[in-house]
């Protein structure tokens, strides 16, 4: 019997052996949340924006026709995982990117550094992608806690703002924002006089803002994110927080300004990286994106443009897409020029590019459904971004 | 000692919006349970939809809020019965576990197809012009909306309780639920009452949806983690027990609300840790009864 | 106290539910042998009495005496494990499990192999023969690969009558026996309950009254959860007090 | 392989065809066991594993649904907890795959035993909810204790080797390493539910107040069963983790119990291929629905609807009904439930 078996396996093993993945081709595999509570913010959209990339390179480079897949991993990393190792084992993918979660974004670098692919890390903030845990095969275009909390919150201390009340996710994600927006307020010579972490998922957040009321704040910044975030603004507004003091919501995207409705959102400060009304280029491809969309891209949804237009420059460049880390070596030699991220990418493997603070307008200022926000302010950014040499990346 | 009065009674007061929320939930699931023996797993779901059903008459037909408050639950009610009467109905007879697994399904159909037409992020339904505005309550200025949530939800809470233990349909229903065969003898058609028992909770449910829409982010998943607590608080009430599921809720909405002030991240847990300590030391919930023979 | 002729003695016994006092000072003294009948009026509380028995509900105030020893605050478990067995008003067989294995699982925990989850089933064989003497002592033996939930309503009652035998009891508490079975079954299972009377003492609960009239040596009337009446059939059916109770209770 | 493993399979009726039903499973397990051990050249292996962890913890749940009437949707509790402290010995305590297998499966254990201290009681509708609610404590737990690392997860679980020598980052090594856990885990369960022990737990699930009577400790028994099956769901989750190499918050949210739920009931309560049956049928819809458009969860949703509205049996349960159902025409006249 376990002879026969033996024999059955050995003659099976010589029929089928590894399928090797054709090599004239070029496969991008989005992997992203296509039906969860992120699924606005990348989801399908994110997809669109890749199938446009590959359309404005003419669907293909080097004379290697270019292909585009995509997965949902409904939020599960165990859905993602067996995914994205069959894409690099039996599908021939090459490059993998988005993630949506911190979770997933870690554990699939982590995969793709040992398939020597490459990862475009969209959605995860975790910054530990080019920090403690950085990959060679990695270029990281998302946001991350540092920039997010960076940058609008120093805006507003500038502007008077020197009693914070801080509203927390209580989630990894939240916790290093709330360290870092701490800092800075203590740095800038405000000061924070009460937070208070609040767990997931929560419908009511009265009890928090009276508390941020009590405590005569007169800036409350929401450090949270999805459906969180949308529910404490507009509680907070519902009980008049509004009149006394300033909205800071580093991690707000266009997505929620869209769910939250101007009414509700205007005068939020919020830290952001692109916005479809900025200059000629973005309205540009806003305009084909919402052609299949019927809503203006996030964030995110720019930055898959970006990040696959870049990376196929660098085979293009390169004449050759086999080695994940020379490709990211490639990337990394040649600057970002693209749609309006302008910058580089670092040894560490963070994309550097300027920063907007914006404010989401009221509904009188607004002259559309996806005018939302007035953009107020620049931050460079090496001044956005953690520097270089805080990150703790080593290969 | 009067400073802690006085931080303690706004709290009060919040805790009751969302013990709101809760008895309508819990009361129209404890009626479904009581009386037909399902567990209606698709209760949060039914809430969402009535929520977005406010939304959507809103923002589609320019239809407000007084009438979303009738429009929504007919429209849940209605299409509830229709599925009471194709597929829960051929579950009554089996055990008690189907129903829930049934509606479990449902729950996973309606979540998944409102998240793809309408997105995850949710939409804001802003509170109606006419209850806009705060209250002075001499000791804090309270949302107008929110108070109106309160007297809403004990108005038909009350309605239901008076319907269920006091009259004569009510006494139809319990009889149903206990002796069938005889209703049907005074030729009473008990699949229809059972079919209107459904669709009265599940109308409870989008009632509930949209008086929430509002406060709460109109999204698909809003539903989900109320649905959890609400279950505990059916349990702590005594299931089946319209009294002691209304007194847990508003109960538990004031115990949630203090914990966020003592343990902000646990909030969310104190209705579980008090239904497991009640169940430890009062197994039969607060209000039920105990099962005499069987 | 106690006397050692008495199985079972019942001192004062009361279960009130909310306002409800469903048992009320109830006393019964029952003889180590014979059949005790406890009838009475619907609601009487008659079940309620067995219930209290055997522990499934705790009293609000009384004395359970069994052998001599007050049980009062035992566990069900220990109830059984004393030798004080029931059957119930709807019969209580175990409907997925196979007529012999209904009653090898009665067999089982008294032979040791209730706990073992690493050996096979087959070693329950050992119970096999005492189990089939058991099904032919009921008339059972051609059904034993039968699941139970298959039997007949009469045959049902007679497998629980077999289970609870099987646990060689002192004391068999059979709650409505005759309840939903045909009339062609009611006179064997009548003989088979007299014939364990010989070894056994029996406390029975039953509506047929001509079943009572026959086999009971003992009988007790419960209304309105107390005792208005005791003492065999013929002194207690000429009782003014049983009558009232029985007319009063017919249209109730 | 059709059995339902309900007793009356196993009857000692001598009917014509005792030797067919006898040998059907028998061949049938043997046939899966073959088609096991060569599938990986097959199917990709990966989500073969993924499939056989599932499975487990479907057996897991339908051991306490099936055969002990307790339906729990709680087990995320077991899983995550395992998942959690398989992988922190694996990775902080640096101990073999099989002793942090057995740390997992323990830490389930006592999870489990821990529920029963508060749900034993209560039956039914009840059981499941304070499954439920007990779970979510386990998740917050989870969500505050420093070792998870919050959502980021328990990343980089290293797979080790085992005996010294059998590396299980080959992915070969670790498919056959699962399979010998799995094909152990639902001899266990087989074992279990085919023996003394076994008949009292469906005795105790048929009729509890019956078994009471008969002098059983009913309480106990069921307590018993609950931390085995506990510990069964923990060695799916523990397996999980150093599969996915991963230990995250999403094997202890409340939508990882739906989905053992979901899995056990498509397959079919109460039989014992029924768990490998349903993990089948789900990852295939997961696989197979991933790279569309349309959301997975409302296909996952619509199939067991109809699964509970027209095959209540699942899957092995449909299709053994229907030979059953033949081979009763075959015999005598047509005599069915």
């Amino acid at each position: 019997m376990i002879r026969k078996t033996a024999a059955a396996l050995a003659v099976l093993a010589a029929l089928t052996g590894p399928l090797m993945a054709d090599e004239n081709t070029i496969r991008i595999g989005v992997l992203t949340d296509m039906s969860g509570p992120f699924a606005d913010i990348v989801g399908q959209g994110a997809v669109e924006s890749v199938r446009l990339a590959v359309s404005d390179a003419g669907g293909k480079v080097n004379n290697k026709p270019i292909e585009v897949i995509f997965a949902d991993h409904q939020n599960k990393p165990d859905v993602a995982l067996s995914i994205l190792r069959q894409w690099y084992e039996e599908r021939g993918v090459d490059v993998a990117m988005e993630f949506t979660t911190s979770t997933v974004g870690l554990a699939a670098q982590a995969l793709t550094r040992s398939a020597n692919k490459v990862a475009l890390p969209l959605g995860p903030a975790t910054s530990d992608l080019y920090g403690a845990k950085c990959s060679p095969n990695s270029v990281v275009w998302g946001m991350d806690n540092y920039a997010f909390g960076n940058a609008a919150p120093k805006v507003v201390v500038k502007r008077g703002g020197d009693k914070w009340f801080l509203l927390v996710t209580d989630y990894t994600f939240g916790h290093q924002l709330q360290e870092l927006v701490t800092n800075l307020v203590t740095s800038e010579g405000g000061k924070v006089v009460g937070a208070v972490r609040h767990p997931l998922g929560t419908p009511d957040f009265s009890t928090y803002l009276l508390q941020a009321q009590s405590l005569g704040a007169n800036v409350i910044a929401f450090i949270n994110s999805g459906n969180d975030m949308s529910t404490s603004i507009k509680q907070a507004r519902e009980f008049g927080l509004n009149t006394k003091m300033q909205f800071v919501a580093p991690a707000f995207q266009i997505p929620n300004a869209l769910a939250l409705g101007l009414t509700v959102g205007q005068g939020v400060i919020v830290t952001n990286s692109v916005y479809w009304d900025q200059s000629d280029v973005t309205r540009a491809f806003s305009k084909r994106f919402m052609e299949k969309m019927k809503k203006v891209p996030s964030e995110n949804q720019f930055m898959a443009y970006a990040a696959v237009q870049h990376y196929l420059k660098a085979v293009g460049q390169m004449k050759s897409h086999t080695d994940g880390k020379a490709v990211v070596e490639q990337m990394k030699k040649m600057p970002v020029s693209e749609l309006d991220f302008k910058g580089r990418i670092r040894k560490d493997g963070r994309v550097i590019y300027d920063l907007n603070i914006a404010s989401v307008k009221a509904p009188a200022e607004s002259s559309g459904p996806f005018d939302v926000y007035k953009l107020t302010g620049k931050v460079p950014g090496d001044e956005g971004f953690v520097p270089e040499d805080k990150t703790g990346c080593t290969f | 000692m009067n400073d802690l009065f006085n931080a303690l009674l706004p709290q009060f007061f919040l805790g009751l919006v969302n013990g709101s929320i809760y008895a309508l939930l819990s009361v129209g699931l404890t009626v479904i349970f009581g009386l037909l023996r399902i567990v209606n797993f698709v209760h949060g779901a039914q809430f969402m939809v009535g929520a977005f059903l406010s939304y959507l008459l809103l923002v589609y037909f320019g239809i407000g809020f007084w009438w979303s408050l009738v429009i929504a639950p007919l429209v849940v009610g209605l299409a509830s019965a229709a599925i009471e009467r194709t597929m829960i109905s051929r579950l009554y007879n089996i055990d008690h576990m189907y129903g829930l697994l049934f509606t479990l399904g449902l729950t996973l159909v309606l979540e998944g197809l409102f998240r793809y037409w309408f997105g995850s992020a949710g939409r804001a339904y802003v509170v109606p012009e006419s209850l806009s505005g705060v209250v002075n309550l001499g000791f804090m200025y309270f949302p107008r909306y929110r108070l109106f949530v309160v007297v809403a939800s004990v108005v038909l809470c009350l309605g239901t309780w008076l319907l269920i233990e006091r009259t004569r349909a009510g006494s139809y229903l319990r009889a149903a639920h206990e002796n069938p065969q005889l209703l049907r003898t005074f030729g009473i058609n008990v699949s229809l009452l059972l079919t209107a028992t459904y669709a009265f909770g599940a109308a409870l449910a989008a009632v509930a949806g949209t008086l929430a829409a509002p406060i709460y982010q109109v999204g698909p998943f809003m539903g989900t983690h109320i649905m959890v607590v609400v279950f505990a608080i059916v349990v702590i009430g005594g299931m089946g027990s319209v009294k002691g599921t209304i007194a847990a809720s508003f109960l538990l909405g004031i115990a949630e609300t203090v914990t966020k002030i003592a343990f902000p991240q646990a909030a969310s847990m104190a209705v579980f840790v008090i239904m497991a300590a009640l169940l430890v030391l009062r197994p039969e919930g607060l209000f039920g009864r105990q099962e005499s023979t069987r | 106290m106690s006397d050692k002729n008495y199985a079972l003695q019942l001192d004062g016994l009361s279960k009130r539910f909310g306002h409800f006092l469903a048992v009320n000072n109830v006393s019964l003294n029952v003889r180590e042998f014979g059949i005790h009948g406890i009838i009475g009026p619907n609601g009487a509380g008659k079940t309620t009495v067995f219930n209290l028995l055997t522990k499934f509900l705790s009293p609000t105030s009384g004395t359970i005496r069994f052998q001599g020893k007050d049980i009062t605050a035992l566990p069900p478990v220990a109830v059984a494990r004393q030798g004080i067995v029931r059957s119930f008003q709807i019969s209580a067989v175990f409907p997925n499990l196979t007529v012999l294995q209904n009653i090898e699982v009665a067999l089982q925990r008294q032979a040791g192999l209730a706990s073992q989850f690493w050996r096979s089933r087959q070693v329950l064989g050992r119970l096999r023969e005492r189990a089939f003497e058991l099904l032919r002592a009921v008339k059972l033996e051609k059904f034993a690969g039968v699941e139970a939930k298959s039997l007949p309503y009469g045959r049902k009652r007679t497998l629980e009558i077999a289970t609870t035998l099987a646990m060689e009891p002192k004391l068999l508490l059979l709650d409505e026996p005759m309840a939903g079975v045909g009339h062609e079954d009611i006179a064997s299972i009548s003989e088979l309950i007299r014939s364990l009377a010989d070894r056994h003492a029996i406390i029975m609960i039953e509506h047929n009254l001509s079943v009572v009239a026959t086999i009971c040596d003992q009988i007790t009337v419960l209304a309105r959860g107390e005792v208005i009446a005791e003492g065999p059939y013929a002194e207690v059916s000429k009782n003014p007090a049983v009558r009232e109770a029985y007319i009063g209770g017919a249209d109730a | 392989m059709t059995t339902t493993f309900e007793p009356n399979t196993i009857t000692t009726t001598p009917k014509r065809t005792t030797t067919i039903s006898r040998r059907l499973p028998a061949v049938g397990v043997v046939a899966l066991l073959i088609l096991a051990l060569v599938a990986p050249y097959y199917f990709y292996p990966f989500l073969l594993m993924k499939l056989m962890c599932m499975a487990l913890m479907a057996a897991s749940f339908n051991l306490l649904f099936g055969y002990g009437g307790m339906l729990s949707f709680g087990h995320a509790a077991f899983i995550g907890s395992a998942a959690y402290i398989a992988g922190y010995a694996a990775k902080e305590m640096h101990l073999s795959p099989i002793l942090a297998i057995i740390l997992g499966m323990a830490a389930a254990t006592v999870v489990g035993w821990l529920f029963g201290l508060v749900a034993i009681r209560r039956r039914g509708i009840q059981f499941a909810m304070i499954t439920l609610a007990l779970a979510q404590l386990v998740y917050f737990i989870f969500l505050q204790a420093p070792f998870t690392h919050g959502e980021d997860g328990l990343q980089d679980i290293p797979r080790g080797t085992v005996l010294g020598f059998l590396n299980l980052g080959n992915s070969l090594t670790m498919y056959y390493f699962i399979l010998a856990f799995t094909v152990a885990g639902f001899l266990f369960v087989y074992r279990m539910v085919n023996s003394p022990f076994g008949q009292v737990v469906i005795a105790i699930r048929d009729n509890e107040a019956r078994a009471t009577s008969l002098g059983y400790n009913v309480h106990g028994y069921k307590l018993a069963v609950l931390m085995i099956a506990a510990a069964i769901a923990g060695l799916g989750g523990a397996l999980k983790a150093l599969l996915f190499q991963i230990a995250t918050l999403n094997d202890a949210t409340y939508l990882a119990s739906t989905e053992v739920v979901i899995v056990a009931v498509v397959g079919g309560i109460g039989t014992m291929v029924g768990p490998i049956a349903g993990a089948a049928a789900v990852v295939g819809l997961d696989w197979f629905f991933a790279e569309s458009e349309f959301p997975v969860m409302v296909i996952n949703g619509l199939v067991f609807m109809a699964c509970v509205l027209l095959f209540r049996q699942g899957i092995v349960g449909t299709i053994a009904a229907a030979f059953e159902k033949r081979r009763a025409q075959g015999t005598e006249e047509s005599k069915d439930a």
